[in-house]
């Protein structure tokens, strides 16, 4: 096992703090070390253009020797435990590095699905192949638009046998992630008594899968058309659960973006510290000084909320709105970087062979992706009142 | 002042005689300029016949109503041309403007460099001169339709001892020699509507300098000033209503030139943020009845208004002579940029989580994703927010300038590592 | 009859313009001239410290001896027929010099509510005394917040005399602008038939005036309590002709906005030419030039669209939501120049005994008044889609 | 290191000797200064024990479980006492030490100037060495408490031909003399927290010259840096739990001392927004159910929460004493502008119409108007946000400097056509 293991296996922050501990740290250096490597720009260009999108050999690594696809599964279902503080780690240097790969759509969404929903044998069986890697699953998850919406564009029909947990699934699912590459979908199902997981096989042929065009080709997206697909019922998401499951992708997915939005920062900043106009660096001119300075500020606050909502979902402690917020700041000031970040590059920031499209893409797709910052702001403001009626 | 009837008369009388659809479209351009109709405004000495501004339009209408093809119009080919009309010799414009006329020749702009872009007076492509002729060495970049183009007007540095101003020289440059590559340019929406040219040891014949050493950035100054006045806009239609029902081999030869022509700004309207498709995109989605992105809708409705407004009072007091300080060309493209960036953050929040989809599928065939990854151009493109913003202060404002870290010989102002002579 | 009277009575734009004719740039000049020699800050600093809020030798100068009380009031009714831009040119002149006096409430307020709502014998009776500034009234207009609910804290019952015209009013309405020097109170009142004119003799003894405390204590702002008041029923105010007044007046003040906005820009930009740190004029600082050009963007885009709406107002042609748009345009703009008039002052700016918060606080007073630009956004797309479904 | 049992043990031995509420003030003081227990952290010369920090708040909890009074806090006084401990001599310690403990002697600060705002270093109030005595003439101003002072630290010019960091002294001025006029100066929302402090031919002994001539701004820069660190903020229960409650001479005299100290600061939590009043108002009003009004009030608590936490993680390290750089400083006071501004657009949403109104009888009364009108002053007070962002660019991000127009003789440098030598 490549990993330290946390002394406390839940969560590792010291309270009130957006720190991280020297663990934490340490862990933070192997994970940016290995996106580093396994992930530059190249290989990032290279899989974008791809149908698969990833690279196996770098997966196998990724889950098999250092042990990140199960980090955040606990050890009981064969993921080494680790927190939702150790997922942001995960996913900061995924967002910073552009990191193409299954991560995402298996290891968070799928495998926080069955940790929320599915029934304890399920847990057993499906999570320990998305643990280490070796299963690839995704999350079916409809509309993304409207969560309060979730799972009511599928059908679900008992099976003949009627005693059986065997259904049959109908109906089409836009923006799944990864579709192509998963062998096991994860499907939520607005059935007659509540939110509903039933899994598919991926190589069913009920099922045919259409690959979607899409602004941001680091982050593959498929619709998936079930015709009376073979499905196992696996366990049921009562509202909260689904309240939670939502929570704990979109600060993974908060992340992910505060890690793209520092890259954007930094990078930008050493750029017009290079770059020269009228004999001097353009990041003298006081206008673009400004304006770094303002976008420091907009994700110093973002990061704070951020990092503040992983260590909400680890010891359930704070606000239950930190979630949402997260998502919402961190929406934005990846957006705002990300615009930065061509603009203040100038008219080289615009082309295709500078890499700053990349991150831009991948900030405006992020943005909307599991509900735009007006939905979280939204979802926010809808918590705040409930718990003054509470 | 000519009287408009005679002109009429005489410009029909004349077309009644040469013009035919069956010409091809050099033929009929070459028989254009002999009769002095190509261009009314120029000097009689050089294919016009001295027309006002208002007698050309009166030209330009009679061509129209009766289908004629006119000169060569489109691209940076009129502001070579023009260029070349204020500031070229006699044998310049002999050698250069007839066949800009006739469309025979094509040309491009090189001016904006890598290493200098908002600080275009930086260029550090280089011409000396060796054995009685001058070799060009450098880059130029964001070059419309170079791929096309015979001819560039060129700036290069010739004097690197003088202030960076001084030091720069304008040329007549043939990209059809040895020494010249084009390459396309692909931008992060995918168009590639730009080239950049590297010329290596290039050559231009003394006798291709415009005046003289140490004048280009004032000759410069006169193309861009041409160019804000609109002068490399082309009309979709070429100025010719249906001209894509018109038959006969020049309208098929003058179809397929603005075609080229025009290809570059296919992505121009969604680079504006497509402010005209808001309000349908909200009743369609039922976002209309959202407070908070009627909000939003509103605020984009309200600039769009008043730039529009603002723009057509600044045109009527162009067109009745006004002579009061126009604030007009900066505020109007930094209106362009606050208005568009408003647009694309209406037409995210119409779409919600389609916004990450893109293609003929996906909002308004496709439309609406090329907006979101084409308006980062419009503050950028044809001088920066930032440079506007100068302006604006500077100009409008009267504010006083920075102090300026550029004085001095060129050779001695910091300049950008990757530029080619340091 | 001092001013000069207008070939065109109605209005004197040539179409599709924001900008004046000749004769409308001398009356501007005449109005500019006026303004700046009679509203001098010193009179505006006397009079804002004064109950009565107005010096009456300037207003018998303003009305009598060059007419602009009546500018906008036909001359059937005593006015000098000019239309709503020249008014516009007026209100921007009293916005540049803050000037304090009863224009607003008894011209442009009263005048105009007699005008839209009065019946004709009332319009004779009542508006010549208004045009020629001998008569100070003001709108009882409750409430602002949301105009469509317009005159019900106000209840109108028959007196005894059932034939007669002749009602009480009872209740309450806030924010009444000039009340104490009004001699007459023109009320809206919401009625079983509708909305309803009265008109309340100020020296009635059955109402109470009540000063409020303001924040911009140029604009004077009463409460005003009706107890079984006598009252005249003068007219009828469909929801046309209300709409029509609340575009009216919104223009007026939006013009007012725009004059005030426009002297904070010029003497912003003024004052940063001389105030030197550094070493340099602080005009010269690239951040704070920018921040004045993209004012000046918003407040010319403001300044188009609010004398579009008066050309809308006085030729009936183009968009009918123009008002709304250019109140809440002029709102915003204003508000952020006077923000930008004490920033970019800094300490100095914010001090009582510097002008500058004069303008702020008629700004910040001004967003609201007659409607926040939130409403009045509202309000414009609620006429998109009418004129959608019509 | 002592133990703090120990110091606990000594001290309240000493306490059960010496403390008594119906003492004065001074007479009490006198007798803590004397016992050395009214600045334990001072060196053990100068009325101290050479106490760590970690000792001194054992100290402070031992008289706040007590309710004893300690040495004076409050104002810039701590600023003045800490200066002189770092920079004074042994006879100006001696001298103005004391007194400053005891509270017999208030203080204020002479440094921002009418024409030297954000450009401190730019001060042109002039020192000049006439008859063995320093005359000082020019004007100050945002003086807090001006009119309670007794002395000021004062930064003066005595050098107008050094660059102008060089040329400045730091002075302890006596403002209880002819030639000092203070008036208060009245702000924009009503309040008169602060002083303008005119000084015509006044005099300075040159005993109270602090190190020597051309030091004072390196002087300043340690009262800046202590002030930054919050010495000057009072607390309003000044370190006492229900300090009103108490009964005795010593706490009615300290009641009072507090409160002229506090007077100035009664608005500035207007100025910082009054974020905490945004729900409730909303509540109150109905305004929560609005969508657009939600959003907005959303991102307030989304950034006030951001700043929150980021504070406390930054406090956190510095606790932990951590070496990292911390942007805090100048974020956290560019995060509070932006708050405030927030908060006043949200507190505006809110009230509609009713945002015209002030005085008590206004929403919450009178608290609201008294936040529209306060929250200019968060951006400029104390370092403006233009200032703030060229300090984050350049420190934090490490963004080069703009070119420098101050630089050589003070006297050439273009400056204020106001200040009163030129």
């Amino acid at each position: 096992m490549p990993l330290h293991r946390p002394h406390n296996t839940d969560h590792g922050w010291f309270p009130m703090s957006n720190d991280f501990n020297d663990e934490q740290l340490q862990f933070r250096d192997v994970v940016k070390r290995f996106f580093t490597d396994k992930s530059p720009v190249s290989a990032v260009r290279r899989l974008m253009a791809t149908d698969a999108g990833y690279d196996p050999g770098v997966w196998q690594q990724l889950s098999a020797d250092i042990g990140l696809a199960g980090a955040h599964i606990p050890q009981e279902y064969g993921g080494y435990g680790f927190g939702p503080v150790e997922l942001g780690i995960i996913a900061e240097e995924m967002g910073r590095t552009l990191y193409c790969g299954p991560f995402f759509a298996s290891s968070v969404m799928a495998g926080y699905a069955l940790l929320e929903g599915a029934d304890e044998a399920h847990k057993h069986q499906l999570l320990p192949g998305i643990a280490d890697g070796s299963t690839l699953a995704t999350l079916v998850l409809d509309n993304l638009n409207q969560v309060d919406q979730a799972g009511q564009n599928l059908r679900a029909e008992r099976a003949a046998d009627e005693s059986s947990e065997h259904w049959q699934l109908t109906g089409t699912a836009g923006l799944v992630l990864d579709a192509s590459i998963a062998s096991l979908l994860i499907c939520v199902v607005k059935t007659h008594s509540g939110l509903a997981l039933f899994r598919v096989d991926r190589d069913s042929t009920q099922i045919a899968i259409e690959k979607l065009e899409v602004i941001d080709t680091t982050r593959k997206l498929y619709q998936v058309e079930f015709k009376q697909a073979k499905a196992e019922k696996i366990g049921v998401l009562d509202s909260a659960a689904m309240a939670l499951l939502w929570d704990r992708m979109s600060v993974a997915l908060a992340h992910e973006m505060i890690g793209g939005a520092q890259l954007m920062l930094d990078s930008t900043v050493e750029y017009m510290k290079l770059r020269m106009q009228f004999g001097r660096p353009i990041g003298s001119f006081q206008a673009l000084k400004h304006r770094c300075a303002d976008l420091l500020l907009e994700l110093e606050l973002a990061k704070a909320v951020t990092r503040q909502a992983s260590y909400f979902l680890a010891v359930g402690e704070g606000e239950r709105y930190l979630p949402s917020m997260a998502k919402a700041m961190a929406s934005e000031t990846y957006m705002n970087l990300a615009k930065a970040g061509v603009q203040l590059r100038g008219g080289i920031g615009f082309t295709w062979e500078n890499d700053t499209h990349l991150w831009f893409k991948r900030a405006k797709s992020s943005e909307v992706f599991l509900g735009s910052p007006y939905l979280h702001r939204e979802r926010m403001m809808t918590m705040i009142q409930e718990s003054e009626h509470a | 002042m000519r009287d408009f009837a005679e002109i009429r008369v005489e410009l029909n009388a004349w077309l009644d005689q040469h013009w035919s659809p069956d010409l091809s479209l050099v033929q009929w351009r070459d028989c254009l300029v002999d009769g002095g109709w190509a261009a009314p405004v120029w000097p009689s000495e050089f294919f016009g016949r001295d027309f006002s501004a208002e007698e050309d339009a009166v030209v330009a209408q009679e061509f129209a109503r009766r289908g004629v093809v006119g000169a060569a119009q489109s691209g940076p080919r009129r502001l070579a041309a023009e260029t070349i009309l204020a500031h070229g010799s006699e044998d310049q414009k002999r050698r250069y403007l007839r066949p800009i006329l006739t469309g025979e020749h094509a040309w491009c702009q090189l001016f904006s460099e890598p290493g200098s872009g908002s600080d275009l007076a930086g260029s550090t492509t280089r011409a000396d001169l060796r054995e009685g002729r001058w070799v060009i060495n450098g880059q130029k970049v964001w070059t419309t339709s170079a791929h096309h183009a015979d001819f560039g007007i060129l700036l290069a540095r010739t004097d690197w001892d003088v202030p960076k101003h001084q030091g720069l020289s304008y040329f007549l440059f043939n990209l059809r020699q040895p020494g010249v590559e084009v390459r396309p340019l692909r931008q992060m929406n995918g168009h590639a509507s730009f080239n950049e040219v590297f010329m290596t040891d290039a050559s231009v014949d003394p006798s291709d300098l415009l005046e003289g050493e140490g004048h280009g950035w004032r000759i410069a100054a006169t193309t861009l000033s041409i160019e804000r006045q609109g002068f490399s806009q082309t009309r979709p239609d070429g100025g010719l209503k249906g001209l894509s029902e018109l038959r006969g081999r020049v309208y098929d030869e003058y179809r397929a030139e603005l075609k080229i022509a025009q290809e570059p700004y296919t992505w121009y309207p969604q680079r504006a943020g497509r402010v005209d498709l808001a309000l349908p995109r909200a009743r369609q989605t039922g976002a209309i009845t959202d407070p908070a992105i009627r909000q939003e809708l509103a605020r984009l409705l309200s600039m769009k208004m008043g730039a529009d407004l603002a723009a057509s009072s600044a045109a009527a007091q162009s067109r009745a002579g006004s002579n009061r300080v126009s604030p007009q060309g900066s505020i109007g493209k930094l209106a362009a940029s606050v208005i568009a960036r408003q647009a694309a953050h209406v037409h995210t929040l119409i779409a919600g989580t389609d916004a990450m989809l893109s293609g003929t599928e996906s909002a308004e065939g496709g439309v609406i994703a090329e907006v979101l990854l084409s308006v980062p151009a419009i503050s950028i493109a044809g001088g920066t927010d930032e440079i506007q913003k100068n302006i604006i202060a500077e100009r409008v404002l009267d504010m006083p300038k920075e102090p300026r870290s550029d004085t001095g010989p060129f050779r001695n102002i910091a300049r950008n590592a990757t530029d080619p002579t340091n």
